[in-house]
């Protein structure tokens, strides 16, 4: 690898992560179906997680287990360790998510957001 | 020059994965392609040293998180509502990522072994894995012994998951079971 | 015993979660959250009292491992401080709890209730103790994922409370992943997540745009937490269709915290000195708090629902926390901390009121509150203290933040936006106006339902009303506090009282 | 789904082998890939291809609902009272040193325990989730008769139809 690429290697994971991150941002903040929201939110928080790990990559690295080489050069477990975490807090919203779509869909019979916030202002309407 | 082909190839594939998984209107598409991502995902994972990660991103991403969506896309309309590309939206997405982008020039290179966070915190660990914890997987001591509070925490957050589960789904609070003299007799008896 | 008192007042509501979950039957379930709220409560005054005699900064190092290998819990001046403040409004909020809880949740779920409703306390406390970037986060979704869970309770009277709570869990999931992605930048700056640390080890790094995107991101999922304007629109239906307990005790806690570690983060990381923060952030900040206030304000104005009416005043009680942050002063921060302190006593004590209400007439309009001043006098009593707290009347505790929020103005020959504050603050007289002549000055109407009231109903909402009397009339020691605690972000040399 | 022989065989045959591979998993984090998460994932993957294949009813035979939060609690306690341990000791909390009379053997201990603890709540939440989930869909069809989970695919054509199964 020459030397002028490396700059450009290096940075070229991170943009491509920050575009999968925009792509997933968007679904989540733009109107619409509610599953989608959350398949949204899983694609913005794995490429979250991808600029996490990419950043504890060491090159000519190996896993962080130690293999008894003293030679041997290790990537870093930092950032693993805290997105082990942060995936399990990410499944555990998704629960949370798609629990509240169910329920949104039986009291209200529609998982658009369009439609609930049609809904909604009717039953403001007669309140005030 | 390999590992890079192999990494941008597979970020590439995952974008492509992204887009449709946006475009598509049939849920369940919608959600196999997110589960694909998570698999995708967790190969990159793999080239990039993060075994563990890996491992479970596709246990979580690609199975619990599958099949959770499946259970509730048969509860729920298959199809979405078609939307046009909404424009505020695109552009926060768009504004939040050139903002990164700006930041990302100035960060380390990836992989560079001289950036800082391979050379401050995480050598201890590398040598304490061996010498104060006598665990060969770095990962595991970080995670149960260096950082084992975060890892209580992550626990407590699946435990909270689980109770906020059964509150929403599996619990008894609910509208059309409850007649208003009820809730006036529960009242008077609390 | 003692060395442990950081840990404990976390650790205790935590192991108690589990407990609560098994227990069904709902006094058992009651009682061990009433006992381990108050326990926290007293631990909590308990480290506020020694750091205060001590003066210094008390490390608790988890695991033993310490600072930037391991994680530490950290009771400063501005920890100690916020610490009674959720604890208590927690203790006081579960002793209203059993009323309310019982009004309005199924009985079969009071084990799991009172299990969220723990972890969602605990949560709060972990992140104002940790010392610890990422630990943060952690305890911030667990408390996120238990008060999502708790807001769509609601839905056992109002089917609105379970998009509000999805749209909750949508912002907040959003919030706290930008401020991962804050954290992570900063993280490959300077390869620590060490709050201490990383306050060290930034300034080596500070010119970098990097280091201003990370600032930027941290704030960004930090404003929408504790909703501040424009990011606000969450918090009106959240709070307005969760269980009354629920809204009481987030009212006055959870966007609390969010100002809290934001302070934390900003002052205490990136520091006063960062480029760009006094005339970047802190004008964004300044604008967009007045802006909250005056939107919040009139938005009360016009609703009649009362639970959404505080709710929006909420939304411009915490605009005037932005404006105390954002006048980047020592007397600044110390009036965002004062406002703070007083806020969750003032709503805290309105929303108690008005859940009992609440509780008995199904909902609380303005229609519900006519002539119910002659029915339950002593609970209206309360929400006209609430109201007159709010608008920064003296004698208040309102009238202490709102002095010393309007002196850091001028300190810095902000006149406009002082005139400003102030009259958005007496536009507040409307709504509290409008309250006051619905309960007193309206007849109470043919049919309307009947209300009561017993000591033990509005018995929680008065602890708070005294208390916010009792600060208003003797705020020295708080007013001290506050400064010291602005001190821990700001050295006393710039802008002493 | 449990009349085909195929998939009733191979199943019987995957579910032990899915349990053991998740002990594997959980006890040999310390030395390779894995730890009490992954291992807990798995071992609910067991019940739940449990469930899948030998029907819902079936499925909660093999694990009741009252066990699940007894252990979704136990695993939060186990991990809590591990580090509690380390207080009574006269160390801080989660110190896993002085567990035992050497330090290296006292961390150790403490790792297995909390990963023991970790991997408790895990499995039995992911059985409580599909349980949950899959249980408000038989509730929603109102079905209650025998299997649950064969005919909750029958009344509404779906896309999602096909892959439920």
């Amino acid at each position: 690898m020459s030397a002028w690429m490396d700059p450009i290697l290096g940075q070229w994971n991170y943009y491509l992560v920050i575009a999968l991150m925009m792509i997933g941002f968007y679904a989540v903040i733009a109107r619409g179906n509610m599953v989608k929201k959350i398949v949204g939110l899983n694609i913005f928080q794995t490429s979250v997680f991808m600029l996490y790990i990419s950043m504890g990559k060491v090159a000519n690295g190996t896993a962080p287990i130690l293999t008894g080489e003293p030679s041997t050069v290790y990537s870093n477990p930092l950032p693993h360790v805290l997105i082990l975490t942060a995936i399990v807090v990410g499944v555990s919203t998704t629960a949370v998510g798609y629990a509240l779509i169910i329920r949104i869909q039986e009291s209200f019979g529609s998982i658009e957001d369009d439609d609930i916030i049609a809904m909604l202002d009717d039953e403001e309407a007669p309140a005030s | 020059m390999s590992g890079f082909l192999v990494n941008a190839s597979l970020i590439a594939l995952l974008a492509l994965i992204a887009i449709l998984a946006l475009r598509l209107h049939r849920l369940f598409a919608v959600v196999m392609l997110s589960g694909a991502f998570s698999l995708v995902a967790a190969a990159q994972f793999v080239v990039l040293d993060a075994v563990d990660v890996a491992f479970t991103e596709a246990a979580v991403g690609a199975g619990i998180s599958t099949v959770l969506a499946l259970a509730t896309l048969s509860l729920v309309p298959a199809e979405e509502k078609p939307h046009s590309i909404s424009l505020v939206p695109a552009f926060l997405a768009t504004l939040t990522g050139l903002l990164l982008a700006v930041a990302v020039t100035d960060l380390p290179n990836f992989g560079d072994p001289k950036a800082p966070i391979h050379n401050h915190v995480a050598p201890e660990y590398i040598i304490g894995s061996e010498q104060a914890i006598g665990v060969p997987n770095i990962v595991t001591s970080v995670l149960a012994s260096y950082r084992s509070f975060d890892t209580f925490g992550e626990t407590l957050v699946v435990f909270t998951a689980a109770i906020a589960v059964l509150l929403i789904i599996g619990g008894y609070t609910r509208a059309p079971r409850r007649a208003k003299g009820k809730r006036k007799g529960s009242q008077d008896a609390g | 015993m003692m060395q442990h008192l950081p840990i404990l007042q976390v650790l205790l509501p935590l192991l108690a979660a589990p407990f609560a979950a098994l227990l069904r039957g709902r006094e058992l379930a009651w009682g061990l959250t009433f006992l381990t709220t108050g326990a926290a409560f007293l631990i909590s005054i308990a480290l506020f009292l020694e750091q205060r005699a001590l003066g210094t900064t008390l490390v608790y190092e988890l695991g033993n491992w310490a600072a930037p290998i391991g994680i530490v819990y950290v009771i400063d001046a501005a920890s100690a401080l916020v610490l009674p403040v959720i604890s208590g409004i927690g203790f006081i909020a579960t002793l209203a709890a059993r009323q309310l809880v019982a009004a309005e949740i199924d009985r079969r779920d009071h084990g799991l209730f009172y299990a969220a409703w723990l972890l969602t306390i605990a949560g709060m406390l972990g992140q104002v103790t940790t010392g610890d970037a990422f630990n943060i986060f952690v305890f911030l979704e667990i408390s996120s994922l238990s008060a999502y869970a708790l807001v769509a309770m609601g839905s056992g009277r109002d089917r609105r409370a379970l998009p509000a709570a999805f749209n909750y869990l949508i912002l907040g999931t959003v919030g706290a992943t930008f401020y991962v992605i804050g954290i992570g930048l900063l993280y490959m700056l300077t390869g620590t997540l060490n709050l201490a640390d990383l306050a060290e080890r930034l300034p080596q790094v500070e010119e970098t745009r990097a280091a201003f995107t990370a600032m930027a991101f941290i704030a960004l999922g930090l404003f929408l937490k504790m909703a501040l304007f424009p990011l606000h629109f969450w918090l009106v239906p959240a709070y307005a269709h969760a269980p009354s307990a629920v809204t009481a005790l987030m009212a006055s806690t959870a966007t609390k915290v969010s100002v809290y570690v934001l302070i934390r983060l900003i002052f205490g990381v990136f520091g006063i000195e960062f480029p760009g923060l006094v005339d970047g952030v802190g004008l964004l900040v300044l604008t967009l708090g007045i802006a909250g206030a005056f939107v919040g304000t009139l938005a009360a104005i016009v609703e009649t629902d009362l639970k959404k009416l505080f709710a929006q005043s909420s939304i411009a009680q915490l605009g005037y926390m932005a404006i105390g942050i954002g006048a980047m002063s020592a007397t600044g921060l110390a009036a965002a901390f004062l406002h703070l302190f007083n806020h969750a006593l003032m709503k805290g004590a309105l929303f108690l009121a008005i859940g009992m209400i609440a509780a008995q007439a199904g909902r609380a309009t303005m229609g519900t509150l006519q002539g119910a001043g002659k029915q339950i006098p002593i609970t209206m009593t309360a929400i006209l203290f609430g109201g007159l707290a709010l608008i920064g009347v003296p004698l208040t505790a309102g009238f202490i933040s709102k002095v010393y929020l309007i002196r850091a103005l001028l300190e810095q020959d902000f006149w406009l936006l002082a005139g400003l504050t102030f009259v958005s603050s007496a536009l507040a007289l409307a709504y509290v106006w409008k309250i006051i002549e619905a309960a007193w000055l309206r007849p109470r109407p043919e049919g309307a339902p009947e209300l009561s009231e017993t000591p033990s109903q509005y018995m929680p909402a008065w602890i708070m009303v005294i208390a916010t009397l009792g600060f208003g009339i003797y705020a020295t020691p708080l007013v001290d506090a506050a400064f010291a605690a602005a001190h821990v972000f700001i050295p006393a040399t710039v802008g002493a009282p | 789904m449990q009349d085909d022989v195929v998939i009733r065989v191979v199943a019987k045959v995957m579910i032990p082998a899915v349990m053991l591979f998740a002990l594997y998993v959980q006890f040999h984090g310390d030395y390779g890939p894995g730890g009490g998460f992954q291992a807990g994932v798995i071992f609910a993957s067991a019940f739940v291809l449990n469930a899948v294949v030998f029907g819902l009813n079936k499925g909660r035979h093999v694990w009741p609902a009252h066990y699940n939060l007894m252990g979704i609690c136990g695993g939060v306690l186990i991990y809590g009272f591990t580090g509690v341990a380390g207080m009574a000791f006269g160390e801080n909390f989660l110190s896993f040193n002085v567990l035992a009379d050497d330090p290296i053997a006292g961390q150790h201990l403490g790792i297995l325990l909390v990963e023991f603890g970790v991997g408790l709540t895990v499995a039995a939440v992911m059985v409580m989730l599909f349980f949950t989930f899959a249980g408000r869909l038989s509730h929603n069809r109102l079905l209650s008769k025998s299997d649950a989970h064969e005919r909750r695919l029958a009344p509404k054509s779906s896309p999602s139809k096909e892959v439920t199964k």
